[in-house]
C-alpha cells in the first residue's frame, strides 16, 4: 500500500451487518488514510451502500469495529458521528424536497455556530455549482436529478467534515456534469478533505481515487492502488465492461 | 450503567410529581388533596423503583440469544405443530358444554365475546389480510342490525329471510365506503372511515320517519327455529324463538364457527393469497396480476357482511337496537381485537375477543378503574408484544413434502 | 405479429422530463436489452408499459391493444409481466405463495366458491399448486418452497421474483435488472435461465447494468440517455458506438479501446 | 392451549363469584358509571347506598346487599350489567338512567322477576308494555310537556317557541311531546326546531339562527353540560327570548358553571317537599359523599331505594310477586314527595315550574292548581 | 336583527369555531408531520390543559389576582397549562410512543388509542365525572360590532389563537430548531447524518403541539365556562378532520382546515337543519379527499416511483 499518506483516518475491521436476517457486510475490513481518496466499486447489491451507511452509524454492526482517528465509533448514533466529522451525501439525491436549497444547505451546517464561515462555505459551494445560486429560494423538490444531487453533496460540504462519504455521486448525471463532480472531488480533496468514494462508474471512480477496494456480495474481494485495480484484467471483465 | 438509571430516575420521578401532584392535588376547590395526591404519586415512585431494580437484575443476566426464537414464536410454532384434533376439540367441548354449568350472566358475556368474536373477524380480512385501515367498522354492524329490526318491525321478515337482505345491504355499505377510500393512504382512510362510521350513525339517528331515531326500535323476534312435528296426522313446521340465553348462545357459537370456518377458507384461497399480496406490496401485487381495486372493495364487503351478520344476530338478542350502540368507541374497541390478537391471526383475534370483553367484565365493579386499566394494558402490550398476542404466520404446508417424497420415491 | 410498439412516447415529472419521444419496437421472440445510464428513463419505460403510470404523450401498443389507460393487472393478463430494481416480494408470504398470487389472473375462484369450497376451487387450487411445484423445480427453488420469501437469499429472491412473474403465462417477460447484486456465478446461471425462457417462446424485455449479461444473451440493444434513444442495434455496433461510449460506457471505455 | 384453558377457567371461576346463601335482601342498582353520563349514574348508586344506610337494619333480614351495576348507557352493556345482577340474586334493581339502557335491560330482569324501579328513564312506553314488576320514580315525558306548555301558555301567555334538543332519546322524546301538546292546545306555535351534537360545546351557529327568528321562548331540551353552555353562549350573544329548561338540567352544576347566565332560566321539576325527612337525607348525603350539592337523580334513587326496603319490610318478602303488590298497595313518604304508583308503574307525580333566581332554584308556579308558589 | 347583521354574526361565530379547531388541529399536525402518527390521546392533553387552566385560575381568583393583576393573571394561566401539558406530552412521547417509532403504524395507533382511554379515564377518577366551571373571568359582556354580538373573551381568544399560528409558523420556518422539525419530518435518517438529533427534535415536536392543544383548552374553557374529563373527544375528531383535510403535516394547511370545518358547522346550522350537520362535515371531508386524495395543502406524492 502506498505509504505516502498519513494515518489513517478510518479503519473497519471485519464488520458484519444484518438487515434483520440477510447477512449483509460478511466481515468488512479497510482503511481509509488521511487526505486519500478511496473508492469502493461494486455490483448492485454489494453492500457499498450498506458499508457507508454503517460508518455513518444509521445501520448497526452486529460485529466488528470501526476507528475514527482512532476512536470507536460503532456504536454512536449518526448524530455523534456527524458531530466527530464525518459526512456522508447519500444515494439516491437524498434531500429534503419541502426545504429550499438554501435550507438544505443550512441544514448541512446545522452543527455549527460560526456564521461567517457557514456564509463563506455557501459561498464556495456556489461557485462549485453555480446552477443552486440561481435556485437557492426553489424547494429541493423542484429541482432536476443532477440538480438534487449537486445539492446532497453541497449539503455535505457543509458539514465541515474531516471525511467525506459520498454515494454514487455521479447517478443519473450526464457526463459533463459527472466529469464536474469529479474534478470538483479532487479539488475538495486537496483542500484537505478526505474522502470515501462508491461508485458503480468504476472507471471515472478509479482514475480519481488514490486507493481502491472492489466488493461482492458483502466481502471485500480486492484492494489495491486505484491505478493498479485499473489495470487489474478481472476487475476490467467485471465492472469496465471490456 | 448504575449512576445513568439514578439520573434517570430522579428525572422521571420530576416528571411525575408535575403530572400527577397539581392533577390529582386540586381536585375541587382551592385546596391541595394531599392525600390523595401523594397516594399515587408515591405508587408511581415504586413502579419506577421496581423498574430501576429490574433493569438492574437484568444487566447482569446475559444478553438474550438472537437466534433463538423468542417465547411467543416458539408457542405460536408449537400450537402450529399440535394436531387439530386436539386444540379444537377440547376448545369446541368448553364452548359446547359452557351454557350448562354457566349461570345466565356468563352465558350472556359468552355471547357478547362471540359477537365481537364475529366482529374482529370481519375486520381481519379488512385490516389483517387487506391491510387496509377502518376506524369506522362498527357502522356495518349497525347496518346489520337495523336491516334486521326493521324488517321484521314493518314487513314480518323472519330472522332467516332478512339475514341475507341485511349482509347484503352491508356489503353494499362497505362498497360505498371502500370506493373513496381506493387511492387513499393509511392515514387518510383513518379519517374517512371513521366519518363513514359517524355518518351512517347519525343517519340512524337523524332519520326519524324510518329508524324512529334516538328512541330507537324495539320488539323484534328472536331468531327462529324450525322443526317438523307429525300433528293430526300431517307433517307440519313448528316455529321455535331462541328466547334462552344458552339457546342465543348456541345460536351465536354455530354462527362463530362458520365464520371462522369461511374466514378460515377465505384466507387459504386464491381471494385470500391475493389479499395478503395487497397488504405486503400494493404496486407488486397489481403487477402480478392482482386487481387491487376490485379486491380491495370486496375486502370492505366482505368484512362489511361478517358485521352485518353479526349485528342481525345482536338486534334480535337484544330485541332493541339504539344509534347510540354503535359509537366510535366500539369501532376502535374491534380494532383493538384484531391488532392485539395479532393481524391476521385468527386464534389471535378469539384470543383478544375473549380477553378484552370477558376480563374487564369479572372487573367490572372497579368501573372507571378498570377503563384506566384497559387503557394502560393496550398501550403495554402494544410495546411489550407489537405484533400482537399470536402473530399471523402464512401455515407451512406439509402435505406437499410428502407429494415431494412420493416423486422422488421411485428414482 | 405480437410484439409492443412504443410510438413517440414520453413522460414528464413536474418539470422533470423522463422520456421523450420514444420509438422503439420489442420484436417477439428476442431478447431486447434496454441499456443507458442511472436515470436515464430505463425504468420510467418499464413503468409505462406495465401501466403504472400512463404516458404524457404517445402511444404503446401490444399485439393490437393500446396499453395507454390500462390498469397493471389487466396488461398482466394480457401477458405481459415484470420483476423489480429493488426486489418486490411478498416477504411474509411463502415462496410457494408468491408463485400462486403470480397465477392470480390466470385463475377464477371468486369468494363464494371459496366459502363454499366447491370442486371447482378445489381442483382450480391443486391444479396451481401442481403448476406452481413446476416453475419452481425450472427455477429451482422447489426445496425451499415452504420458506418465507423474505429469509431466502439474495439470488434466490431475484429468481423468485422472475418465478413469480412467470406464473401470469406471459409472452412478455420485462425484467428489471435481474443480475443486480447477484456475483459472476449467478450472473451465469441467470444468463442460461433467460436463453432458457426465451427458448420456450418468451419475449424478453430486459433493463440491466451488467455489460457482460447485456452483451452475452441480447439481440438487440437500445440505448437511452437521459429519456432520449441514442442507439439500437445488436450488441456489437452498440460497443462502438460513440456516443454510446460518450454517454454510458465512459471515457474510460474510450480510451481502453483506443490503447486496445 | 393449555394456557387459554386455565385462562378460561379462572374466568369462569372470577364470573361464579358472588352466589351466597342467608336471608338477606339484595339491591342492585344500574346506572351509567363509566362514559359521559356517569355523573349521573353515579348520583344514583350514591342515592342507592344512602337509603340502605338510613334504613338499616330492615327488619326480618339479617342483611341488605348493595350491588352496583354499570350500564354504560349502552344496551349491550346493559343486558350484562343485569344479568350479572339476576345471577347474584338481586331482589331489586334500581335502574337504569338511559331509557336506551332500561329498554333492554328490562326483558331479563323482567323474565327473572326481579323487581325494577327506574329513577331515571321518562320515555311513556316503559310502562306501557304490561310489566306488573315495573316501577317509575320521575313522571314522564308526556307530564313534563304537558306542565311547560300550561306554564308557557296559561302563565306566560307567550305565543312562539323555538325547541332545541340534542336527539337523544329523553330529549327528543320529550321534544316530540312538547310540539304534540303545543299542537293540542293551538296557542303555542313551534317556530322552529333545532338539533345540536351530544358533547358539542359551541351552539352560537344555532342560537344565532334562533336570535334572528326571534321566538317568545326557546326551548332547551339538553343535559346539564349542553345546557350550561349554551345559556351562557345565549347570554353573550344577547339573545332576547325566555329559556326554559327540562329536569335533566336541574342539577347544581347548571348554577354553578352558567352562573349569573342562569339567571331567569325557567326549568320544570318536581315538587320538592319541605319535609323532614328530606332535610335530613340531604343532611346525610353531603355528609356521606363529601360534597355541596345534590344531583336530582339521586333524590329519586334514594326514594326508589327506599320504597323498596320498606315493602320488603312490611310484607316479609323478596319475591317480585308479592312485593310489587306491596309497593303498588301503599303510598309512601318519599324525599321526592308522596309516591303513589298506579296500575302501569308509574307515579302520580306532577311537575311544577322553578326559575333560577339569586343562583338558586326558586320554585314559582304549579301547573295543576295554576297557581304561583 | 337584520340579515347582514346576521350573516356578520355567523361569521364571527365560524372564524371563532374554525380557530378552536385549528389550533388544536396544529398540535396534531404537528406531531403527525414529525413520527407520521395519529396521536389519539391529543384530545386528553387538551383537556388536561383546560383542568390545569382552571386550577390555576381559581388559585389566583382565591387570592385576588384576577381583579388586580388581570394580564398577568391571563399569562400565569396560559403559560402553567401549556407547560403542564408540554411536560405530559413528553411523557406520553417517551412512554407509549417512542419504543414503538419503528413498529407498525397500527401498533402505534393502538397504543396511543390506550393512552387515550387512560388519560381520559385518570383525569375522569382525579377531577371528577362532572363539570368543572371555570370563572367567568370575562364576564357576559359584549361588544356590538354592526349589529354582531363579540364577547369580549372571543376577541382575546382569536387575537391570541392568531398570534400562537403565526409565531408556530415563524418558528418552524424561521428558527434553526424549526428547520430541524421540518428536516427530521422530512427524512429522519438524513437528519440524523447531518448531526440532529432527533430524539430530541421530537421531544421538542411532543411540547409545542400539546402546549397549543393546551391553549386551546384554556380558551376552551374560558370560553364554554367548563371543563370536563371527555370533552377532547369531539374537539379531536374536528381538529383530526380539520388536520386531515388541510393537509397532514401542513401548519398552513391545519388552520385552513380548521377555519373551514368550524365554517361549515356553522355554515349548516345556520341555514339547514341543524341536526345534520355534522354529517355534512364529514361528507365534505370525504368528498374533498377523494378529489384530492393529499388534502388542501398537502404536499401530493405524485412521482410515485417504481
Amino acid at each position: 500500500m502506498n505509504q505516502d499518506y498519513g494515518d489513517n483516518i478510518l479503519t473497519l475491521e471485519d464488520v458484519h451487518t444484518y438487515y434483520e436476517n440477510i447477512h449483509a457486510l460478511k466481515g468488512i475490513t479497510c482503511t481509509v488514510p488521511k487526505g486519500s481518496i478511496v473508492c469502493l466499486i461494486g455490483a448492485n447489491g454489494a453492500g457499498k451502500t450498506t458499508t457507508l451507511l454503517t460508518i455513518s452509524g444509521v445501520e448497526r454492526a452486529r460485529r466488528g469495529r470501526i476507528l475514527f482517528e482512532g476512536q470507536n465509533i460503532e456504536t454512536l448514533p449518526p448524530e455523534k458521528i456527524a458531530a466527530l466529522g464525518i459526512a456522508q451525501s447519500p444515494e439516491g439525491r437524498q434531500i429534503f424536497s419541502r426545504m429550499s436549497v438554501m435550507e438544505n444547505l443550512e441544514m448541512g451546517a446545522y452543527l455549527r455556530k460560526d456564521k461567517e464561515g457557514i456564509q463563506q462555505d455557501m459561498e464556495w459551494v456556489f461557485s462549485l455549482f453555480p446552477v443552486l445560486k440561481d435556485r437557492y429560494r426553489q424547494k429541493g423538490g423542484t429541482l432536476s436529478g443532477g440538480e438534487q444531487q449537486m445539492l446532497a453533496i453541497g449539503r455535505a460540504l457543509m458539514q465541515q467534515p474531516k471525511l467525506l462519504l459520498l454515494d454514487e455521486p455521479s447517478l443519473g448525471l450526464a457526463p459533463k456534469i459527472i466529469e464536474r463532480i469529479f474534478e470538483t472531488i479532487q479539488e475538495i480533496n486537496k483542500n484537505g478533505m478526505t474522502i470515501f468514494l462508491v461508485e458503480q462508474n468504476a472507471h471515472m471512480a478509479l482514475t480519481t481515487s488514490d486507493i481502491g477496494y472492489v466488493m461482492e456480495t458483502g466481502r471485500i474481494v480486492l484492494e489495491d492502488d486505484a491505478s493498479a485495480l485499473l489495470e487489474n484484467k478481472e476487475v476490467q471483465k467485471a465492472y469496465l465492461g471490456e | 450503567m448504575l449512576g445513568q438509571e439514578i439520573k434517570k430516575l430522579v428525572i422521571y420521578t420530576i416528571f411525575l410529581a408535575i403530572i400527577i401532584l397539581p392533577m390529582l392535588g386540586f381536585t375541587g376547590g382551592a385546596e391541595f388533596q394531599a392525600e390523595r395526591a401523594f397516594l399515587v404519586f408515591g405508587i408511581g415512585v415504586a413502579l419506577l423503583v421496581l423498574n430501576l431494580i429490574v433493569k438492574v437484575i437484568r444487566s447482569h443476566r446475559p444478553p438474550p440469544d438472537h437466534d433463538k426464537p423468542s417465547l411467543p414464536e416458539r408457542i405460536g410454532d408449537r400450537l402450529h405443530r399440535i394436531p387439530k384434533i386436539f386444540t379444537l376439540g377440547p376448545l369446541l367441548l368448553a364452548a359446547g358444554t359452557f351454557p350448562l354449568v354457566a349461570n345466565n350472566y356468563m352465558i350472556d358475556v359468552g355471547i357478547t365475546c362471540l359477537i365481537y368474536v364475529c366482529l374482529g373477524l370481519g375486520l381481519n380480512i379488512v385490516v389483517g389480510l387487506c391491510g387496509l385501515l377502518d376506524l369506522g367498522y362498527i357502522a356495518f354492524y349497525a347496518v346489520g342490525a337495523y336491516s334486521y329490526s326493521l324488517l321484521n318491525l314493518t314487513y314480518g321478515f323472519s330472522f332467516w329471510a332478512a339475514l341475507p337482505i341485511g349482509v347484503v345491504l352491508g356489503m353494499i355499505c362497505g362498497c360505498i365506503i371502500g370506493y373513496p377510500t381506493l387511492k387513499m393512504r393509511g392515514d387518510y382512510l383513518a379519517i374517512v372511515t371513521l366519518g363513514f362510521g359517524e355518518i351512517i350513525r347519525l343517519v340512524l339517528n337523524n332519520w326519524d320517519d324510518l329508524t324512529a331515531g334516538p328512541n330507537g326500535l324495539f320488539g323484534m323476534k328472536r331468531p327462529p327455529l324450525y322443526y317438523p312435528t307429525i300433528e293430526d296426522g300431517g307433517l307440519d313446521m313448528v316455529t321455535y324463538y331462541l328466547t334462552s340465553l344458552p339457546g342465543l348462545f348456541y345460536f351465536i357459537l354455530v354462527i362463530a364457527i362458520l365464520i371462522i370456518i369461511g374466514v378460515n377458507r377465505l384466507d387459504k384461497s386464491r381471494i385470500g393469497r391475493a389479499w395478503i399480496a395487497i397488504r405486503e406490496d400494493e404496486v407488486a401485487a397489481e403487477l402480478s396480476g392482482v386487481p387491487t381495486t376490485w379486491l380491495k372493495l370486496l375486502a370492505y364487503a366482505m368484512g362489511a357482511g361478517f358485521a352485518s351478520v353479526a349485528g342481525a344476530f345482536f338486534a334480535a338478542k337484544l330485541s332493541y337496537v339504539n344509534p347510540n350502540f354503535f359509537l366510535f368507541m366500539e369501532s376502535c374497541i374491534v380494532l383493538s381485537i384484531v391488532v392485539l390478537g395479532g393481524i391476521g391471526s385468527i386464534p389471535g383475534i378469539i384470543i383478544a375477543g375473549f380477553i378484552l370483553i370477558a376480563v374487564p367484565e369479572v372487573f367490572r365493579e372497579l368501573e372507571a378503574f378498570r377503563m384506566l386499566a384497559f387503557g394502560a394494558i393496550m398501550t403495554t402490550m402494544m410495546i411489550i408484544r407489537p405484533e400482537g398476542l399470536i402473530p399471523a404466520s402464512r401455515k407451512k404446508r406439509e402435505f406437499h413434502r410428502q407429494r415431494d417424497e412420493a416423486e422422488r420415491g421411485p428414482q | 405479429m405480437t410484439e409492443m410498439v412504443l410510438k413517440n412516447v414520453s413522460k414528464r415529472f413536474g418539470g422533470l422530463k423522463a422520456v421523450s419521444d420514444l420509438d422503439m419496437t420489442v420484436p417477439e421472440g428476442r431478447i431486447l436489452s434496454l441499456i443507458g445510464p442511472n436515470g436515464a428513463g430505463k425504468t420510467t419505460v418499464f413503468n409505462m408499459v406495465t401501466g403504472v403510470y400512463p404516458p404524457t404523450r404517445g402511444e404503446i401498443h401490444y399485439n393490437g391493444t393500446r396499453l395507454n389507460r390500462l390498469k397493471s393487472s389487466t396488461i398482466v393478463s394480457h401477458g405481459i409481466a415484470r420483476t423489480f430494481q429493488n426486489i418486490r416480494l411478498f416477504g411474509s408470504m411463502t415462496v410457494l405463495e408468491n408463485v400462486q398470487v403470480g397465477m392470480h389472473c390466470r385463475t377464477k375462484s371468486g369468494p363464494v366458491r371459496a366459502l363454499l369450497k366447491t370442486p371447482f376451487e378445489r381442483k382450480e387450487e391443486e391444479a396451481i399448486t401442481e403448476k406452481t411445484m413446476e416453475l419452481l423445480d425450472f427455477f429451482g427453488l422447489a426445496d425451499k418452497y415452504n420458506e418465507y420469501a423474505s429469509n431466502l437469499p439474495y439470488g434466490d429472491q431475484r429468481l423468485l421474483e422472475i418465478a413469480r412473474a412467470n406464473a401470469s403465462s406471459p409472452k412478455l417477460l420485462l425484467l428489471d435488472e435481474p443480475a443486480a447484486g447477484m456475483n459472476p456465478i449467478e450472473t451465469e446461471a441467470l444468463m442460461d435461465l433467460i436463453l432458457k425462457l426465451r427458448d420456450t417462446g418468451l419475449t424478453i424485455f430486459l433493463v440491466e447494468h451488467d455489460m457482460k449479461l447485456v452483451m452475452g444473451i441480447s439481440e438487440q440493444i437500445v440505448v437511452l440517455d437521459h429519456g432520449q434513444k441514442i442507439a439500437e442495434g445488436a450488441p456489437k455496433d452498440i460497443q462502438r458506438n460513440e456516443k454510446v461510449i460518450e454517454a454510458y460506457l465512459g471515457s474510460g471505455a474510450k480510451a481502453e479501446k483506443k490503447a486496445g | 392451549m393449555k394456557k387459554l384453558a386455565l385462562l378460561t377457567l379462572s374466568l369462569v371461576l372470577a364470573l361464579g363469584i358472588g352466589t351466597a346463601a342467608g336471608k338477606e335482601l339484595k339491591i342492585g342498582t344500574l346506572s351509567p358509571l363509566t362514559g359521559p353520563y356517569a355523573q349521573d349514574g353515579t348520583d344514583i348508586k350514591q342515592g342507592v347506598i344512602t337509603a340502605v344506610d338510613a334504613f338499616s337494619p330492615v327488619k326480618g333480614f339479617d342483611n341488605v346487599e348493595v350491588l352496583p351495576g354499570d350500564s354504560a348507557c349502552d344496551g349491550g352493556k346493559a343486558t350484562m350489567a343485569a344479568n350479572k345482577l339476576i345471577n347474584s340474586g338481586v331482589d331489586v334493581v334500581v335502574g337504569a338512567y338511559c331509557s336506551s339502557a332500561t329498554e333492554p335491560a328490562q326483558i331479563p330482569l323482567m323474565d327473572a322477576g326481579v323487581v325494577q324501579i327506574t329513577p331515571g328513564s321518562t320515555a311513556e312506553r316503559l310502562t306501557h308494555k304490561g310489566y306488573d314488576h315495573f316501577f317509575r320514580m320521575p313522571p314522564r315525558d308526556d307530564v313534563q310537556a304537558w306542565s311547560t306548555v300550561e306554564f308557557l301558555t296559561k302563565k306566560q301567555g307567550v305565543k312562539t317557541i323555538a325547541l332545541i334538543d340534542d336527539k337523544q332519546t329523553y330529549t327528543a322524546g320529550l321534544t316530540e311531546n312538547i310540539r304534540k301538546f303545543a299542537e293540542d292546545n293551538g296557542n303555542l306555535e313551534i317556530v322552529a326546531h333545532e338539533h345540536i351534537t351530544p358533547g358539542d360545546s359551541d351552539f352560537t351557529a344555532v342560537l344565532t339562527k334562533l336570535k334572528r327568528i326571534s321566538p317568545d321562548v326557546i326551548y332547551m331540551a339538553v343535559y346539564q353540560p349542553e345546557g350550561s353552555k349554551m345559556i351562557q353562549q345565549a347570554r353573550k350573544l344577547d339573545v332576547d327570548a325566555t329559556f326554559m329548561t327540562e329536569d335533566a338540567v336541574f342539577h347544581p352544576k347548571f348554577l354553578e358553571v352558567a352562573g349569573s347566565a342562569a339567571e331567569g332560566v325557567y326549568l320544570t321539576f318536581a315538587k320538592a317537599p319541605e319535609t323532614p325527612e328530606r332535610k335530613a337525607f340531604e343532611e346525610m348525603y353531603k355528609k356521606k359523599w363529601n360534597v355541596d350539592s345534590i344531583g336530582s337523580y339521586a333524590y329519586y334513587a334514594y326514594d326508589a331505594a327506599m320504597v323498596a326496603l320498606k315493602a320488603a319490610e312490611k310484607c316479609g318478602c323478596t319475591d317480585a310477586e308479592t312485593l310489587s303488590k306491596t309497593i303498588r298497595g301503599t303510598t309512601w313518604e318519599g324525599v321526592s314527595g308522596e309516591i303513589k304508583f298506579d296500575e302501569k308503574g308509574d307515579r302520580e307525580l306532577a311537575h311544577i315550574i322553578w326559575v333560577v333566581k339569586d343562583n338558586q332554584f326558586v320554585p314559582y308556579w304549579d301547573p295543576i292548581t295554576g297557581k304561583d308558589l | 336583527m337584520d340579515f347582514s347583521a346576521f350573516i356578520l354574526q355567523q361569521m364571527v361565530n365560524a372564524l371563532f369555531l374554525g380557530s378552536i379547531y385549528a389550533l388544536i388541529a396544529l398540535g396534531y399536525t404537528m406531531v403527525y408531520g414529525i413520527i407520521e402518527l395519529i396521536n389519539f390521546a391529543h384530545g386528553e392533553l387538551f383537556t388536561a390543559g383546560a383542568f390545569i387552566g382552571v386550577i390555576v385560575l381559581s388559585g389566583l381568583q382565591q387570592i385576588g389576582w384576577v381583579e388586580t393583576h388581570f394580564v398577568l393573571t391571563l399569562f400565569i394561566v396560559f403559560g402553567l397549562a401549556m407547560a403542564y401539558v408540554a411536560v405530559l406530552g413528553v411523557a406520553l412521547e417517551h412512554v407509549a410512543y417512542r419504543p414503538l417509532r419503528n413498529a407498525s403504524r397500527l401498533s402505534a395507533l393502538l397504543s396511543a388509542l390506550g393512552m387515550s382511554i387512560f388519560l381520559s379515564n385518570g383525569m375522569m377518577l382525579s377531577q371528577g365525572v362532572s363539570d368543572r366551571a371555570y370563572p367567568q373571568v370575562f364576564g357576559l359582556e359584549s361588544i356590538d360590532f354592526f349589529g354582531a354580538m363579540i364577547s369580549h373573551s372571543q376577541v382575546f381568544i382569536i387575537l391570541l389563537a392568531f398570534v400562537l399560528m403565526v409565531g408556530l409558523q415563524f418558528f418552524v420556518h424561521r428558527t434553526r430548531l424549526g428547520k430541524a422539525m421540518r428536516a427530521t419530518a422530512q427524512n429522519r435518517t438524513i437528519a440524523r447524518m447531518l448531526g440532529i438529533n432527533i430524539d430530541q427534535t421530537i421531544r421538542i415536536t411532543f411540547m409545542i403541539g400539546p402546549a397549543l392543544g393546551a391553549a386551546a383548552g384554556v380558551m376552551v374553557g374560558l370560553y364554554y365556562g367548563a371543563v370536563r374529563f371527555d370533552m377532547g373527544f369531539i374537539f379531536m375528531i374536528k381538529a383530526f378532520a380539520a388536520a386531515i383535510l388541510g393537509g397532514i403535516g401542513s401548519i398552513p394547511g391545519a388552520v385552513l382546515g380548521g377555519l373551514i370545518i368550524g365554517g361549515i358547522e356553522v355554515a349548516w346550522a345556520a341555514f339547514l337543519p341543524s341536526a345534520w350537520k355534522d354529517v355534512t362535515t364529514f361528507t365534505v371531508l370525504i368528498l374533498v379527499l377523494y378529489l384530492k386524495p393529499s388534502g388542501l395543502l398537502g404536499e401530493s406524492e405524485a412521482d410515485l416511483r417504481v
